[in-house]
């Protein structure tokens, strides 16, 4: 027993990432002088020295199983010296210094099933998170979306011709893992009933004050159920956050035909040209409808086609949107304007239309 | 219930079309473990039924770490016996995602030893996921994995891991080196990372520019993002060969310009350099043309977060500019004061945004011993209600 | 202390100078009545001290009316017996303050024999303010001002006293009668003006246009500033006209135009009326050239107020358009329902834009039965804090 | 006494205005065409008739005895047929048919000591409050410091050679009576520090409960004191509004050292260009130094010479201020930057700057 922990390695961090560099990215590590977009999904960087490094994009479903990630090895040896890497949207980027192997590596990619894209003015990946894969909190399914939305805009990650980048995001919650709260146009899961308690098992699993202080409405107040200490939710005051969920396990929001989908769009992180914004609510719900989910991805397509037509170049979904103003988002787009799109959360102040600059 | 020919009529919907599907990837590890099968049958289920199958969570990990591993149980165990425990354990990824074939094929195989053979490459935090296994095979996956160089990444109330931008591996705008600068604080910080010593998350990433490709600004409790003090480099022929080759310099380069401080008179662009932005557009726009100035280094920001509860925050300006060579030292001092102040004053699950918030970014400042300075806000107090105090 | 030669060396101080002193106008009514120098000695003292002397107020008023009257009492009753009660009332102004000579003579020979002799032209609220008497005035006063066809205006918890800009009167560009609005919405609501019924104040302020000369999107509860549906009036020969002269159409009409909306190639300007949001500033910089349209109305706004307690608010648009001879049915259809809904559930002293921050701007609407439009909000939420009703 | 209330005049209004509108503008009522700009303060309203009325504006220290009203009124029928109105900001215009008459009224007003001008691009007269003269709320004097001020800018009143107008404000106190929230330079009296409580009076003259819900703050709490019930008040947490003073008598905040004047810059009310905009802090606290107030005097000319110096054509204070961005604003005034200026009330999230542009 007490030698185990000695020989136990831990704390060892990450391995360094110089092991795992291209000789020719070692070589002009910090030294690159432009890039050029070959094709969707296939850059060239240029370095200082004259050399070059290839990069083949490629899609992902992110679930990949150990029998796809052992194909790309192979793939990456065959054309790149075995070097590769994934992306912060989740795609793999296949790296080359011999531009002759880009054609056969495409060609292999397209066979195995994996889009070469995402580039430029693509739409590329869809962040997502677990849904009904892994997570006990999902109010919709996150990898079964992705597929369905991906399968229409398919097009649009082979292809770069829209007026800017678009990002689409999902979360299952509204915990949100991802950047949902700032993607051009974000799917979101959301539940529309209050949590139904399950008072048998709430003192034993929860502790009550944390689970009060957990409500960001104070919906939650104490009681007492059939002799026990338990806690009610006055439902007028519930939005369905299930933050209380996420502390105390016996409050479950779940609801087969009241949970579903709200689409948000006009997003962004990057500094290009305009702030980063966050994304606003476009549509608050589209039922759950699995396998195919038709009617996000009709919301989704639709939104993204009004946009190509519409935008600029350079701007992207929140600039263009900004640019028209809202009512015309909503006339263009025929999504319904209701009451739910007007903020009434803590600094819904600050989104009342405060001047008189209206278009007619 | 490890019936290979699982009913899966829904799910085998999503093989069709020509996006890559998950539903093939969980069908080809079946041939690793039979888990998935449960997998499939569970995830149909909740196709059918429209609802999710798993319990909340449970604390379940690995020696002497707090975190890392994300417990996991379905509601159905006799029904699907093999999911009865399917935990994720979330390995630290190599800064900016880089791998070679041989390391894959290494994490390949400690998986398929130990787990279900299923990955997400990667967890939007940035870490390798392995997607689920059972309790008792935490231990030996992860003497496996610490023998192999690779070790957990953060989950709970910890630093979480760490992530950057390709930078300076493959980007010829990133102001400072991120794979490194990711690379050394998760080194540093390895207890914070493994043994969950705050009041809630945090989380660090690195960006090269502005345009922020991991969305630190968005997703991280400090956000580091390269930019530069002195001008733009500007190759005055390659301008022109842009505009040959049918840029509209004018609308969309300098029509775009946030602070509209470039003038292009047909042959030649000038920038006011000082009323630049640092927004990356007409570098975007041209960047065999121009490119970040010389003097490099970063923007802090801090306190960045999701809606849950307060509403999702954007992460502000904490320090405007720190150059590339003083930035480790400046963010170990920093972070040492932001975290001692959190610790003493966050309350429990408050994110450092949302202290900030709380108690002001005057008094947040004053804490830490930095001095305001005007970029730290886009606008004065519009209202009159100041805390004058005796110094004043 | 009557004493005519009270001494003030600070405030003769404020008789020098180019610009009108208000130190003058009050020696100029010591003639008029002793009270001057009570005033002038209890402000020296202020100006000595650097403090004021006036105690908080009391009620006082009219018979029959709750407001109108300001009551005010000096703290050194003792030293300045003159200013003990120095009370002032407020008289609604005519629309757009327009006088006439005898109409100003009337009012000072009437506050002459009643009051100070010292007025203020106007006050903030647009009333004629007659600057100190005592309570016992206050009676013989009104009788005097009623029978010369004038009427107190507001104060305490009713509707206060309208205002208006010049409109049509005298402004090109006023978009609906301001002046008669006012004064028809003044007389429509004279019980609500001089008998408080509210849970705070409420303000009506009529802007012919965007330019909003009576402030009203940052003053008024109710604000009513004209606009325009369809196009800008043009006159082609007039632009170029103003370009001939000197002006640069291009960057300082175009260029400032917030929706870049309009088009200058040297010689012809062309807007697209689509995209304007009728700011105004193209008129406002050629106004022989443009003119708002013709098919004229105005937007109504609500819930401006100062700062206390929640902090400033403007006014937020509560109905895009409504054409000019509409207007007064739909206020008055709009305003009744308003008030039915603040008196309700207003809280004391919550004006009405606080309630609405406080209820939330869609259970508002659902209340005053107005159906929401996006005109309404500069961007939908950006919180995923939705309450669903069952409806949806 | 039951005939009194038959026979008394009420609820008759305010005089209808038509019958003081000069007979020019009764003809042409609703039909003016364009305007002209004859002279600072001096305009001409041109009717598609092709009549003409002129206006002629002159400062008024708002604060008028009936005497200079009687002499305005002299003024008015030597050359107006009797006819003038008031402005919005506290101006006297006389209205007049016959452009002759322009100059002699202006040398006359002059000589009467009422600059004329406060038209197009002009500071025009400062729109304040009753400070020391009326109001027991006052942090500062409210006419001293107009007239203090304005002495040193008449000439920016009777000159209409600024970017834009130019809208100063006074507010003697956070009641802010006065459009000093959307001014391009506001003047505002605050004080420094917590209510001194007079608890020999409290209970008799105010309701506790509906004192301890003024406070935005919750800085006041139930307290008794010397076995009297009253009211204590929690100072690290007082942020000096005197809003507990408006609703309680007893709480007065008066104190001659710590009292004084705050500047904000920027704000606007106008649609013009941009939306309208609320002012924001420049300089937190001047010390109250009657009779001649130079420390604001100073202030705000210093702020003034800068905006004329740097600001463009048709730039308000504000947009200026946007454009060039805060830090050089605070770097051209010489105005020290602190940590009051950085917000912390209910709102203070959003002015952080959650994005990285900046300049260098
Ligand atoms: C590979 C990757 C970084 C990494 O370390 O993984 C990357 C790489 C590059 N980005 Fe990025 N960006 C990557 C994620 C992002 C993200 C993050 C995200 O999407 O979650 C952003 C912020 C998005 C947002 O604002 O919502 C991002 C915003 C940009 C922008 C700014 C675009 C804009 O106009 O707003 C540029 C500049 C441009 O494209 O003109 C850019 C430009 C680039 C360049 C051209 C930089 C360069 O010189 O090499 C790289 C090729 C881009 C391309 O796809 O054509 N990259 N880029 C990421 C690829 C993700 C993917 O698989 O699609
Ligand atoms: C696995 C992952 C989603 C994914 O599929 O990629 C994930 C999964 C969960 N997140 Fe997350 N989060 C993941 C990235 C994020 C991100 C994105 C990021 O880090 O860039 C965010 C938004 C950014 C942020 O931190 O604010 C995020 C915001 C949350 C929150 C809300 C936190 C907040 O302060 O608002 C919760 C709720 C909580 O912490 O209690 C949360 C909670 C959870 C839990 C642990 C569920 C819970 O309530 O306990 C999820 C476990 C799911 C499961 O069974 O596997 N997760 N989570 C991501 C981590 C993978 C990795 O390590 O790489
Ligand atoms: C006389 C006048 C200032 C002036 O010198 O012009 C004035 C004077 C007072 N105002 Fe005011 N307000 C005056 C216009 C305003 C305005 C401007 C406007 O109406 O356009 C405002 C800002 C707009 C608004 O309504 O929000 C204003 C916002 C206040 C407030 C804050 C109200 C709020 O909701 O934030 C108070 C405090 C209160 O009501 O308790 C207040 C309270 C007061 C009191 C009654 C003091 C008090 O606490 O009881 C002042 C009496 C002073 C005195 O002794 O004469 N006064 N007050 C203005 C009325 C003259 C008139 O009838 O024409
Ligand atoms: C007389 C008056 C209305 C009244 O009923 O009393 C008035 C009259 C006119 N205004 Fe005004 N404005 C008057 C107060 C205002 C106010 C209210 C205020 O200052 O409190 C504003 C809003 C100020 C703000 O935004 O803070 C105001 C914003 C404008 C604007 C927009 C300016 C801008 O660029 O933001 C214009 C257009 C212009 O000047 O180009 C305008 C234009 C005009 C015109 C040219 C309209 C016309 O065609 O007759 C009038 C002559 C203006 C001049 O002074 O050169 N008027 N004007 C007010 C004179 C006040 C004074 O004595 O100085
Ligand atoms: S978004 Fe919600 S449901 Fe989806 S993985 Fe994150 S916590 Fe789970
Ligand atoms: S779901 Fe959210 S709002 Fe509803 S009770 Fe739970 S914590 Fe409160
Ligand atoms: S953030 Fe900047 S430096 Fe990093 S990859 Fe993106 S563009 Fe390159
Ligand atoms: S980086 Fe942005 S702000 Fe700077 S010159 Fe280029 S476009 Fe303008
Ligand atoms: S608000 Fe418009 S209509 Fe009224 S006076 Fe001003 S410019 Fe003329
Ligand atoms: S009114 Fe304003 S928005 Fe409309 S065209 Fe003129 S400048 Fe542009
Ligand atoms: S601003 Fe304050 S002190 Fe000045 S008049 Fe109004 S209430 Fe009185
Ligand atoms: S001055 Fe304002 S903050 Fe201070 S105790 Fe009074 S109400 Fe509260």
């Amino acid at each position: 027993m007490a030698a185990e922990p000695v020989k136990r390695i831990t704390d060892i961090g990450p391995p360094n990432f110089e092991k795992f560099l291209h000789p020719v990215i070692k070589k002009n590590y910090g030294l690159w002088k432009y890039h050029d977009n070959l094709a969707p999904g296939v850059l060239c960087h240029v370095a200082e020295s004259g050399d070059k490094i290839f990069t083949v994009r490629a899609a992902s479903p992110r679930l990949l199983s150990t029998t796809t990630i052992r194909q790309f090895a192979d793939l990456a040896e065959k054309y790149c010296g075995g070097y590769l890497r994934f992306t912060s949207r989740n795609n793999v980027e296949f790296l080359l210094d011999n531009q002759a192997n880009i054609e056969p590596l495409k060609k292999e990619l397209l066979a195995l099933g994996f889009p070469v894209g995402g580039t430029n003015n693509a739409i590329s990946n869809i962040v997502h998170t677990q849904g009904w894969v892994h997570c006990h909190s999902s109010a919709t399914d996150a990898s079964g979306i992705v597929k369905s939305v991906m399968d229409a805009l398919c097009d649009r990650f082979t292809h770069e011709d829209l007026p800017a980048k678009l990002r689409i995001a999902l979360a299952c919650c509204l915990n949100m893992c991802g950047a949902v709260h700032c993607s051009d146009i974000a799917i979101l899961g959301v539940h529309r009933k209050p949590p139904k308690i399950k008072h048998d098992i709430l003192p034993k699993v929860c502790e009550v004050p944390t689970l009060i202080a957990s409500c960001p409405t104070g919906a939650i107040r104490p009681a007492t159920v059939d002799g026990k200490q338990s806690v009610e939710v006055v439902e007028e005051q519930c939005m369905f956050c299930a933050n209380c969920y996420t502390v105390c396990p016996a409050m479950p929001l779940n609801d087969p035909e009241n949970d579903g989908i709200s689409i948000w769009v006009g997003g962004k992180v990057s500094n290009a040209r305009s702030a980063p914004k966050f994304s606003k609510l476009a549509i608050p719900f589209i039922p759950n409808e699995p396998p195919r989910w038709p009617g996000v991805v009709d919301a989704v397509v639709n939104i993204v086609e009004v946009y190509a037509k519409n935008a600029k170049k350079f701007e992207r979904m929140g600039e263009w949107i900004e640019r028209i103003g809202w009512p015309k988002f909503f006339e263009l787009t025929g999504i319904p304007f209701t009451k739910y799109h007007i903020d009434d959360f803590r600094l819904a102040g600050t989104t009342y239309a405060r001047s008189t600059h209206i278009r007619f | 219930m490890a019936d290979e020919k699982v009913q899966t009529k829904l799910l085998d919907e999503l093989e069709k079309g020509p996006w890559p599907s998950f539903v093939k990837e969980i069908k080809k590890a079946r041939k690793v473990s039979p888990v998935c099968d449960d997998l499939l049958g569970q995830l149909e289920l909740s196709y059918e039924e429209k609802v999710g199958h798993w319990k909340h969570g449970g604390i379940v990990g690995v020696m002497g770490y707090g975190g890392g591993v994300i417990g996991r149980y379905s509601d159905l165990p006799e029904k699907f016996p093999n999911v009865a425990h399917f935990h994720t354990m979330r390995i630290n990824q190599p800064s900016g995602w880089f791998y070679t074939s041989n390391a894959l094929r290494t994490l390949c195989d400690i998986w398929d030893r130990h787990g279900s053979g299923l990955t997400n490459m990667h967890g939007s935090t940035g870490d390798i996921v392995f997607l689920g296994t059972k309790t008792d095979e935490l231990e030996p996956c992860f003497k496996e994995l610490t023998e192999a160089g690779f070790d957990l990444g953060g989950s709970g109330s910890c630093m979480r891991t760490p992530s950057a931008c390709v930078g300076k591996a493959r980007c010829e705008w990133a102001c400072y080196d991120t794979m490194k600068m990711c690379n050394d604080i998760t080194h540093q910080y390895q207890d914070e990372l493994h043994r969950p010593p705050f009041p809630y998350k945090f989380k660090f990433k690195f960006s090269g520019c502005p345009n922020d490709c991991v969305a630190s600004i968005a997703r991280a409790d400090l956000s580091v993002i390269g930019t530069w003090k002195d001008d733009i480099q500007q190759n005055d022929a390659e301008v022109a060969a842009y505009a040959a080759k049918g840029l509209d310099v004018q609308d969309d380069v300098c029509g775009r310009c946030p602070t509209k401080c470039m003038k292009w008179d047909g042959k030649k662009l000038t920038i006011n350099n000082r009323e630049c932005v640092r927004c990356m557009h007409c570098i975007n726009a041209m960047p065999k043309a121009l490119a970040p100035g010389k003097e490099r280094g970063a923007t802090l920001l801090i306190g960045a977060k999701a809606p849950i509860v307060q509403g999702a925050l954007l992460s502000s300006v904490l320090v405007p500019f720190v150059p590339a060579d003083e930035l480790m030292d400046t963010i170990k001092e920093l972070i040492s004061r932001v975290w001692d102040f959190w610790d003493e004053y966050g309350k429990n699950r408050e994110r450092v945004g949302e202290l900030i918030q709380r108690v002001g970014m005057g008094n947040f400042l004053d804490a830490i011993g930095l001095d305001p300075v005007p970029e730290m806000i886009t606008a004065p107090r519009d209202n009159p209600y100041i805390y004058f105090k005796d110094e004043a």
